[in-house]
């Protein structure tokens, strides 16, 4: 098992600031789509930030790919997409990472291999596996994570694209996000089995489960996940996590109760590597301060930008359709 | 009369059919617990048990599926999709199986199923989740596809889709679970193939269906300011297709605008653009033109989304072109 | 395990007579197939025949269902459908079991709860797990067969049905026909496991492998599993068994070995269960010819009553659309 | 020049495409080992090796998306459908994923993926497997939709398929592949969207595109021997579609019969037959009639599966009707 010593500070407090980040970035989107400048769905990834830093942090995108669902905020600042650009394509503006056109649930950066972003449960799961098939068959030495929720585990495509990786031995990490809820289900009204890394047996891979709260076990074992995965054994993690909003901006999450709730946010991923790296000696209160201040500031920043970029011109409606 | 929400008038229809058949029972996602994703099976679980309202996994073609393989089966499933979109991993089940399995069973194997959802763009979206999806559904022999636009047609057309022996497509919207209408208390029950003329009027014949209905009545009143006496049609069911109504006002008015929230090519406009082109050929005074959402995905700005759509501008555009103004 | 001596005469010459049936069906099948009779594809039952045979055996056809795939002769004829009828089927005369709609992959017949012959690889599955909850629904007795190739095993509709049944309870036994090949696909070439029925796992579900050429064992097997799932654990059965024909009538098969081919014939399931049989004193070769001469028998009936039949006339084409 | 078959032009040119650029590669069940259901990728493993001719499980959902994914990774994949039948199986990922990629990431990535198999009724398979998908595709925009009718055509544009950027919907028919014609050796590359007119004619005007146009080739001829010249037209492609060829034709002969093997309701045929009757509507004669299969699923019989199908006949009786005769 992984033990914080192994981590050096560096990587911890990079890791810690881009949590504080997407936690900062995740309430003022909340607070835009109060005010109407965001609109449709909108679905927060707070209570999960450990689970992107944790496995992204092990990425270089450079060569490696991240494929990800709706709830992709959390992913896209991981891979380092600039906070502008995500909150101008959250107001519809030109200057976002989609020119506006792809919104909350489709971020994209080509730079960054950042593969989106996909609306469709479970349907991005088979364009992983593609985009290791490439890695694979240019010989490059890169691998793809993919990352799903646990209403996404019982998608035919998934099932689908897991056996595939496997008997062509894609360079491919599968991240199931187990928030504990698929909308307003509970898994385990629509699951037999508690623990989904099983699921890995059928298909002759490696599975298993990971605290998805604390960001250096998901850095760990994504560590582990991508060298056996390059090595031509394909993997399911299932990260054990929370979303402490609704499902969507909508939604009340009357199906749970407060107790499970407020336990969960005593397990704060945040928190949790805040006291380590304390405990550690590599943090003081100040410095976390400061890092906060920045993520608000990064943040306010974004809002700006988003507010004075224009909309895209009518035309644009009908580009990009062919290329 | 009670003025009720298209919600209502929904909840209404699968609640009395349900009351009075044992065999119909609802399943989708979210539709028990959390009483719907836009809340039309509110309280259906608290009164019909987990037994007859059922939530499923994310997994649109095996409940479908089994949805099927139940009404093969003797049951008489209502399978919501939580949007239409979604549907379009179901498709193989609806067309192979729900559509074909009678036919190819010589007649032995009917399925009295209905899938029902919202269709058709939102709003703020993007491309995957503002998808029409009427044009899959209507190309096929042995589905039948029915879209209302008011609460009464909404009540009365879903217990005649319960039903029926056959699938039906039933085509909801998000946007229209809380439009309003009077919708009288007890029994009623709108055949298919049945358009209903809205306003009568002589000079040029709108026709259309489901959500875009609301923006017909308002162009048709714009028109009526300058002079313009449109007739409006709300086809109701695509499939069966009430041509007879159609043919009738076109004859008279000469001129005909078709509105429809799905992409142009291959559309269902167009295929009634056709139809009256052909069955109207002497009566025409200017070409069939229909108004459709724009011929692109859909995007996530706004003024852009609204821009993809028919709008009452753009209809109105259309009735001033056939009329040669 | 099962032993031969729990069974009696009566079922086993019962078995015996509808396996012999079935191979001298299908025999006439492909000389009919070869005289242009029937056309389209024909995908053979030989060398499967205890699969069928073993496990329809163990159904009440009054409460019990049937769903399978385009290979759906054997299946049909264990059922109890009548040959003529079915001959007339492939004929595609109004007098088949689908008034000659349906042809070959097509075989129904509401009377006897066989609800096809699906052409989709892998479609039929979520029916039958449909079926199975019509009988929970209502409270009745019955439970579900569903046979499938190990080609439908990687379809995601397969891993749908079978997590749904699960958290349904539903009364459902699924029977993966392995006979190796998909097509001209190896089973291993495009699976990592060997073994389908773990499978089963990730469901929470029952899932045991069984000899497939050995009558006996598929009837022991089901009829555990059809008392499991109606307990409400549905099980998944992988009978190991080997096609001794093309895929179809038009496949010269050169994907496999002449030898392994004979490997096979010579633990053929008729021959199988003749031996036992005859072992046991249950059978002599003559009432082993004369079941054999009844079959063929049975079958020149069939194919004369196809020959005269009348073809549908040309309105059947606008019938059974809509009911 | 060499005579060749479709199945022979075809595998020519992915062959010639593959030789040409490493990115590119073939998947699809049976298209390795087998040599092709249809044996259109003959030899082709022997020569490019399993790295860039893959065996798939049978997974259409599946290697559809992996396919996307590549392509979106910078790979160029030619995915197989065994037949297009199939393909409704993975219409998710052929809509939701292929075809509004670059408009929902901005256009930021693009999808270069062929999606080739048969399409439309062989012989004697009723209903599952005989369907003309067409409309599911050329209804959606970010897709082409291809489909040839000759060996030349299918080689040049299977080539400009493989090179477009987008994503190309390729429809071929088994019955299609032992068809032979005439191919120059060396490169061909066939632009999309240009129509090619087989038979110059003056009395009425053909047009179909795929299989059905080796009938329409013989109703020309029936034509002509009782005095009707026809002019006939094959579009080869759907999306992007030659709108300028079909008017100038039309406005010529003042009548056109449009002939397509999919059915009837919400067709590529309806819908061109209402373009025609907006944009030629001083120009035509008499109502633009269409051909198609009839409207109901493929039954097995084999006197019904022809009989549900375009004939010559029924081409010529079309032609009858639009000029009154
Ligand atoms: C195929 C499909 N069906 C339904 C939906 C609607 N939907 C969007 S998110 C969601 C719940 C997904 O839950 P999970 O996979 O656990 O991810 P989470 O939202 O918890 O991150 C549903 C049902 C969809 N987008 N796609
Ligand atoms: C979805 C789908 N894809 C492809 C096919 C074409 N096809 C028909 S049978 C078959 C092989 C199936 O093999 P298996 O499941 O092992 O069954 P078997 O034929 O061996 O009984 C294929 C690929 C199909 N019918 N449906
Ligand atoms: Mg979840
Ligand atoms: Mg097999």
């Amino acid at each position: 098992m992984y033990k914080i010593e192994d981590f050096d500070k560096e990587l911890l407090t990079e890791m810690l600031k881009k949590m504080i980040l997407i936690r900062r970035f995740e309430e003022k989107t909340a607070q835009m789509y109060g005010l109407r400048k965001i609109g449709g769905f909108l679905h927060l990834y707070i209570g999960e930030e450990a689970v992107a830093v944790g496995a992204i942090s092990r990425l270089d995108l450079k060569k490696d790919y991240i494929f990800t669902t709706y709830r992709d905020h959390g992913h896209a600042l991981a891979a380092g997409l600039e906070p502008k650009e995500l909150m101008a394509e959250l107001f519809g503006k030109i200057t976002g990472c989609s020119k506006g056109k792809g919104g909350s649930m489709h971020f994209f950066d080509d730079k960054l291999n950042f593969m989106g972003g996909n609306g469709i449960v479970g349907a991005h799961i088979p364009l992983a596996a593609g985009a290791a098939l490439k890695i694979k068959y240019l010989e490059e030495d890169g691998a793809v994570l993919c990352f799903f929720g646990d209403g996404a585990i019982h998608q035919g495509s998934f099932h689908e694209a897991l056996n595939l990786s496997k008997i062509w031995n894609l360079p491919v990490v599968y991240i199931c996000e187990n928030n504990q809820y698929g909308m307003g289900t509970d898994f385990k009204r629509v699951s037999s089995v508690e623990d989904f890394s099983v699921m890995a047996n059928s298909y002759g891979m490696y599975g298993e489960q990971v605290n998805g709260m604390d960001v250096t076990e998901v850095y760990s074992a994504v560590g582990k996940a991508l060298e056996k995965a390059k090595s031509g054994i394909p993997v399911l993690l299932e990260a054990k996590t929370y979303r402490y909003k609704g499902h969507s901006a909508s939604d009340p999450a009357k199906y749970r109760t407060k107790e499970e709730l407020e336990n969960y946010q005593n397990q704060d991923p945040i928190l949790i590597l805040k006291n380590k790296m304390t405990e550690k000696n590599i943090l003081t209160e100040e410095e976390y301060i400061k890092y906060d201040e920045n993520a608000k500031k990064t943040v306010e920043e974004a809002v700006k930008f988003a507010e004075e970029s224009p909309e895209p011109d009518l035309n644009e409606l009908y580009t990009d359709i062919f290329i | 009369m009670p003025k009720i929400t298209i919600r209502e008038a929904l909840k209404q229809a699968m609640d009395e059919e349900m009351d009075r058949d044992n065999n119909i029972l609802l399943m989708g996602e979210e539709v028990a617990k959390y009483n719907g994703a836009y809340k039309v099976s509110q309280g259906m679980l608290e009164k019909f048990g987990d037994k007859r309202v059922r939530d499923t996994p994310i997994t649109e073609e095996g409940f479908a599926g089994i949805g099927i393989g139940a009404a093969m089966a003797g049951l008489r499933p209502i399978v919501e999709f939580m949007t239409f979109n979604f549907a379009i991993q179901a498709m193989d089940q609806i067309i192979n199986n729900a559509a074909k399995m009678l036919y190819m069973s010589g007649g032995k194997f009917k399925v009295p199923i209905v899938f029902r959802g919202p269709n058709g763009p939102a709003e703020y979206l993007s491309s995957q989740h503002s998808q029409a999806a009427q044009t899959f559904f209507a190309h096929v022999p042995g589905l039948k596809v029915v879209a209302p636009s008011t609460p009464r047609d909404a009540k009365g057309l879903l217990k005649t889709a319960i039903r029926d022996d056959n699938p039906v497509i039933f085509l909801e919207s998000e946007l229209m679970y809380s439009w309003e209408g009077d919708v009288e208390e007890g029994e009623i029950l709108i055949p298919f193939g049945e358009a209903n003329i809205l306003k009568e009027g002589s000079d040029v014949t709108l026709i259309s269906y489901s959500k875009p209905m609301k923006i017909l009545i308002q162009a048709a009143g714009e028109l009526q300011n300058i002079g313009i006496n449109a007739e409006v049609i709300d086809l109701r069911s695509i499939r069966p297709l009430d041509e007879k109504t159609v043919y009738e006002s076109v004859k008279k008015t000469n001129r005909v605008v078709i509105i429809d929230e799905s992409w142009p090519f291959v559309s269902v406009a167009s295929y009634l653009g056709w139809l009256i082109s052909k069955n109207c050929f002497d009566y025409l005074d200017a070409p069939a033109e229909i108004v459709t959402s724009e011929d692109t995905p859909m995007p996530y700005n706004h003024r852009l989304e609204i821009f993809a759509q028919p709008s009452v501008e753009k209809i109105i555009d259309a009735v001033k072109k056939v009329m040669y103004l």
